[in-house]
């Protein structure tokens, strides 16, 4: 006997609710009614973008390191990162400049992580916030012991983890799906999918259809959403952290987007993608569509939008003279935080490279 | 005060860690009903409930990540692995995150985690259950590896390790788990964690070991003592950060070293014990070094693993040949 | 708008023909019509639980090592194995000794592997075979390059790779699986889900129903198996490896089992099962089941029964003579496979070695 | 005969490689299309197409798992992994199968796979993107660890890695990538894992090395001979199996011998050196062996980074307090 039982859950839903040209395509949440926050969303992209061009600009002119662009998925990072609470948790990966922003790290803080300074991962503002994450998908498993923390101390609280396409095919992300599974553990995973790797299209990656039907190898909830659509991913990355700070578990939400820049400044794109590619996709990047929806509802100005680029302009522009401003760190601090305090075995390798730092200084 | 072996040591100061504080997690494949494959765990589950002894999926690498999540938002997590063959899904983790997180974002966020295994050869198990690679560990920044040679030390340094802010991973000699009972107070006392341990004092030949190679190294210097050669014996105990100290000093007296341990010997810690001898202590030495290791293949399945093992012959061997020097 | 897109291919089928009670509830495929075939899986079953029962008794006898018998899964492996082409190529977990003894690896080369003998992997029939893996999940990837290399060379042939429940949780299961999926290679993934990981229930393992849907996530046919039916688990096998030398690509198979004995003779199963559960599960175990369903037939009698567990003990006990008989290998022997040729560096640590132990047996 | 650099010799090398033995398979990640994100794969996947040159998903661990597959199908992988921070999930498949493969089988399967990799710092890279952690791998028994520091030398040992029956782990010093053009002949002959390299002739002391220090251990060679000391300098290329004759002899010659690396001191491979001198060359120093490394912390990110590389000033120091002694 062959018996086909078909599953439950096994469908995958889709959220999208602005379409490319601005005009609603789907229901607007709530929270869509209420222009101030249509506009806050709106503002960070805005300056995420006004923050990514001048640090690319930085590194263009050897004044920044490596700097991987979050050029055309600026909705994916401001919306979750507006769908979160100030407690919760965000573990980021290295591409999530805008969701860091709306956090609370600072420009100047993230300036000098790209330029190369430990002391930008010391956030004033997000505490408990993960760095940046750089061996891909390796903040994944973070976000579970984050979540069990949480669920341990009964707190209505839950992690956010970020990831790319290239990521979910990484032992480490379905471990720690399947970890937030079998524990209903209160994390949300979001797949920043920018339909590329590097150079490995999306297609090479894996032949599953879509991101979100991962989920269905851990028992979760799974679903995609237009991650150009900056009030869509809002909307279902709150859906999904109301549920898993209630105790319903967590989820996978694969956002669908694209990267329009380089995959880093020491990337060219232009070796393995076609031109038409991205243009066809410049098309339906999400400031422009949100711009056009608070346009078209009156909510928005041709004046307002030339005071905003002023205003991102020149607030990037302060952040990054303070950066540039920053003081170069001792070159002892290579060990103040290796441990709690310094053992005694480490003491000369510490005098050490004080002493010849200071005589480098002096000659 | 209980008389214990070195696992019941464990046991105890697990218990008493998750007494003390109740940020304390053990977590691990098998650590909850089943008491973990070697007993270490017994009893937790009933006492402390599954939330704080938690069995896990068969899953290295994610338990380890998720202990790292768990120890940044200060819980303090003992990840049993179960056998050191099987640590090794579980290095990205600990060099690219456990033992960097502090450094990483200058001490806002810590990791103070312990990963406690089973390592070592000599009871006879299958394929991959003998591994001693201590010396992969103890090339990482930011991580101390810890290696317990009696019940007192195992409670001890478990405790202290539990302790401390950052990360630790403490490996167990497993072939030593049944060998020595003691009386173990159980009074929730670490033993530092900056320390070798100098077990027994002598002036002619210092021999250096750490974990189930103790039990040799001892035996040698009885049939050294039997010769009329006083050695001095030293459990590094604590691998990393290394305390020269006590070894340097041992060595300006006896002016002669013997370093024992079962990992392979190319790159195996003893190198780096030998190496520093050679950078700072080569005025006090009256002879070469000897290193006495396992030997560098993959150590054997049970019909040839006693040749693998170094011998108390191998030790008494190579301490006859540092003091036939003068 | 929220679009529930449902997905294709989202069904999980489950194949099952003979009942627990050995009456047929499904349609018999064909190679079933021919007695003697099932009669070649009855002897291969009983034989290796004669097998498995000889070599615990050696492991307490202390003429063993550790042992991990396959009491009541012994459908899986034969069923696998009998599926296979000779040029195929079986990677096993650690509980395929029946399995193995279809393929021509000998009983007196799995008593030495588990008596403690590397040579008792060096098989002198299915030579491209793979030794036993023991870190739980390892063997998926090297699965993924044997299917590859067959792939390249246009091989019809295929890799079939088989791990337990608790492997699943493994980022390697995952990772090959998304590799296999992917490259779209001649591979199948059998998982014998014998409802236990040491003492981790199957339920503690993942939030996922099955196992099977485990395929959704990279893309491939997944779908389960009665585990103890041995013509079912023939048949699945065979029909996915026919997909794979065709190059219609990879498949999952959760075969649905149970652990009668310990995990192995190191083990005591009785800490973490109750009894009940275990008594329930003999009466699906899959060795009388099909002995039934041939005595039904007419295809075996109490005297054909007699005679093979007779022929059985006597062919396990020629094999434990023989491997009891096998002279130690020598002490050098530890270098002699390390490298092709020993490299200079190790000349003396081989000397060394023999040197010793030509003292300690003149001793 | 092309003027190329450390870089495009390796590519050389894949090229020949693949020409002259079709089991030779490439892949990684970013190796096709892009050709590698440092270029060293450039034009393979033109030249011999996508089955040959194998653009992977995101999966170290399965990658380098699936290479021992193929290798022990008699194919000749060989992997790229992009940096060596992102090595370690590979670990459990090199250490566990990809080195123990022929003994576990006693012979009946092989693994024939390179494992290629850049590593080491100051090349200003982000987080994670200047280990140094070749002392892991060297503690491996069935593994070789070979490490070139030329063009020429990039080219004969990366094709005798690939002809090797056995597995390689080929670490690529990136900082050298394009500092130095050689002619070098593309005859496809390999050079020997078994040897380590004289650079220079010397007699007053050893200079040892690999890798991306080897310009800083020259440059210092060079300042030494202008105060008229002359300085032996060897390039040790293949860490393990190790060449102890080529360096005991010139130690045996020179009596006084500084080890430079980049990676962390603890642990490192230094010590495995200067712990043989220790051993078996201890009558021939007329001075204590030093150990010139990075420190025994992470490898800072850009901003400090300069300050943790080994300077040809610590090396001329560290020479210089040797020579000293008498
Ligand atoms: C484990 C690991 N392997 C390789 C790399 C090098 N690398 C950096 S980003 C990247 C691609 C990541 O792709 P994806 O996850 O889709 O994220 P995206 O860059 O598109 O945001 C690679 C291969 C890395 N950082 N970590
Ligand atoms: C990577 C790894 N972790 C842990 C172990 C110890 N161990 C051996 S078997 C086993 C359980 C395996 O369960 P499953 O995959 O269901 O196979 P089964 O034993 O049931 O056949 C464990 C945890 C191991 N061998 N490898
Ligand atoms: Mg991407
Ligand atoms: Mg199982």
């Amino acid at each position: 006997m062959t018996d086909h039982r078909s599953l439950h859950n096994l469908e995958i839903g889709f959220t999208g609710i602005l379409g490319a040209d601005g005009k609603p395509i789907g229901e607007l949440p709530e929270f869509a009614s209420n222009h101030k926050q249509l506009i806050a969303l709106y503002r960070a992209m805005v300056l995420t973008r006004r923050l990514d061009e001048q640090a690319v600009a930085l590194q263009r002119t050897g004044r920044l390191g490596t700097y991987a662009s979050s050029l055309g998925q600026e909705a994916v990072g401001v919306g979750v990162a507006a769908a979160m609470n100030n407690n919760d948790v965000l573990l980021p990966s290295f591409r999530e400049q805008g969701a860091q922003l709306v956090r609370g790290v600072t420009m100047v803080e993230i300036l000098r992580y790209w330029g190369g300074d430990e002391r930008g991962s010391c956030f004033e503002g997000p505490k408990e916030d993960f760095p940046a994450a750089i061996p891909v998908g390796s903040q994944f498993p973070h976000a579970t012991g984050v979540a069990l923390a949480m669920k341990l101390r009964n707190e209505a609280r839950a992690a956010v983890v970020v990831g790319g396409d290239g990521s979910t095919s990484k032992g480490d992300f379905y471990e720690a799906l399947n970890l937030a599974g079998v524990w209903q553990l209160p994390v949300v995973f979001v797949i920043s999918n920018n339909q590329w790797a590097i150079s490995v299209s999306r297609k090479k990656q894996t032949a599953a259809k879509t991101l979100a039907q991962k989920a269905l190898a851990v028992g979760i909830a799974g679903e995609q959403v237009d991650g150009n659509d900056v009030i869509a991913v809002r909307f279902v990355v709150e859906r999904a952290l109301e549920r898993a700070r209630a105790g319903q578990g967590p989820s996978l939400i694969e956002a669908l987007t694209y990267r329009l820049s380089d995959h880093t400044t020491a990337d060219d794109a232009t070796r393995y993608r076609p031109d038409e590619e991205v243009s066809a996709r410049w098309k339906k990047e999400p400031v422009s569509r949100l711009r056009t929806y608070l346009t078209d509802l009156g909510a928005w100005t041709g004046k307002d939008e030339e005071t905003l680029l002023n205003e991102s302009t020149v607030q990037v522009e302060e952040a990054v003279t303070a950066y540039l401003a920053t003081p170069l760190p001792q070159a002892g601090e290579m060990f103040d935080h290796l441990f709690e305090s310094l053992p005694s075995d480490l003491e000369n390798q510490r005098k050490q490279v004080e002493e010849l730092s200071r005589e480098k200084t002096d000659a | 005060m209980p008389e214990v072996d070195l696992l019941q040591a464990v046991n105890m100061a697990l218990t008493k860690a998750m007494e003390t504080d109740d940020r304390v997690i053990v977590l691990g494949e098998d650590v909850g009903v089943d008491g973990g494959v070697f007993r270490a765990t017994n009893g937790l589950i009933e006492r402390f409930g599954a939330e704080r002894v938690r069995d896990t999926p068969l899953s290295e690498a994610g338990i380890t990540g998720l202990s790292v999540g768990l120890a940044a938002q200060d819980f303090r997590p003992v990840l049993e692995i179960q056998f050191m063959g099987f640590i090794y899904p579980a290095i990205d983790q600990i060099i690219n995150h456990a033992s960097r997180l502090r450094n990483r974002t200058r001490g806002r966020l810590t990791c103070p985690m312990v990963l406690r295994a089973p390592f070592g050869g000599g009871i006879h198990a299958p394929e991959h259950h003998s591994e001693s690679t201590e010396a992969m560990f103890a090339h990482i920044p930011g991580l101390r590896v810890v290696i317990p040679s009696s019940p007192k030390r195992a409670y001890g340094l478990l405790l202290a390790a539990i302790e401390n802010p950052d990360p630790v991973v403490f490996l167990e000699p497993k072939r030593i788990y049944h060998v020595q009972k003691e009386n173990v107070e159980d009074d929730g006392k670490a033993l530092p964690l900056d320390r070798c341990f100098v077990l027994r004092e002598g002036s002619d030949i210092t021999l250096i070991t750490w974990g189930a190679m103790i039990v040799e190294t001892l035996a040698g210097a009885d049939q050294l003592a039997e010769d009329g050669v006083s050695a001095e014996v030293i459990d590094v105990a604590t691998l990393t950060p290394l305390d020269t100290d006590t070894i340097f000093s041992s060595v300006e007296k006896t002016g002669r070293c013997v370093i024992v341990h079962e990992a392979a010997r190319t790159g195996g810690f003893g190198g780096e014990i030998a190496a520093r001898l050679a950078e700072d202590g080569l005025l006090s030495l009256l002879a070469p070094v000897k290193r006495v290791t396992g030997y560098d293949t993959v150590i054997p399945m049970p019909r040839l693993e006693h040749h693998y093992m170094p011998s108390l012959d191998r030790i008494l061997t190579a301490a006859r040949e540092v003091l036939e020097y003068s």
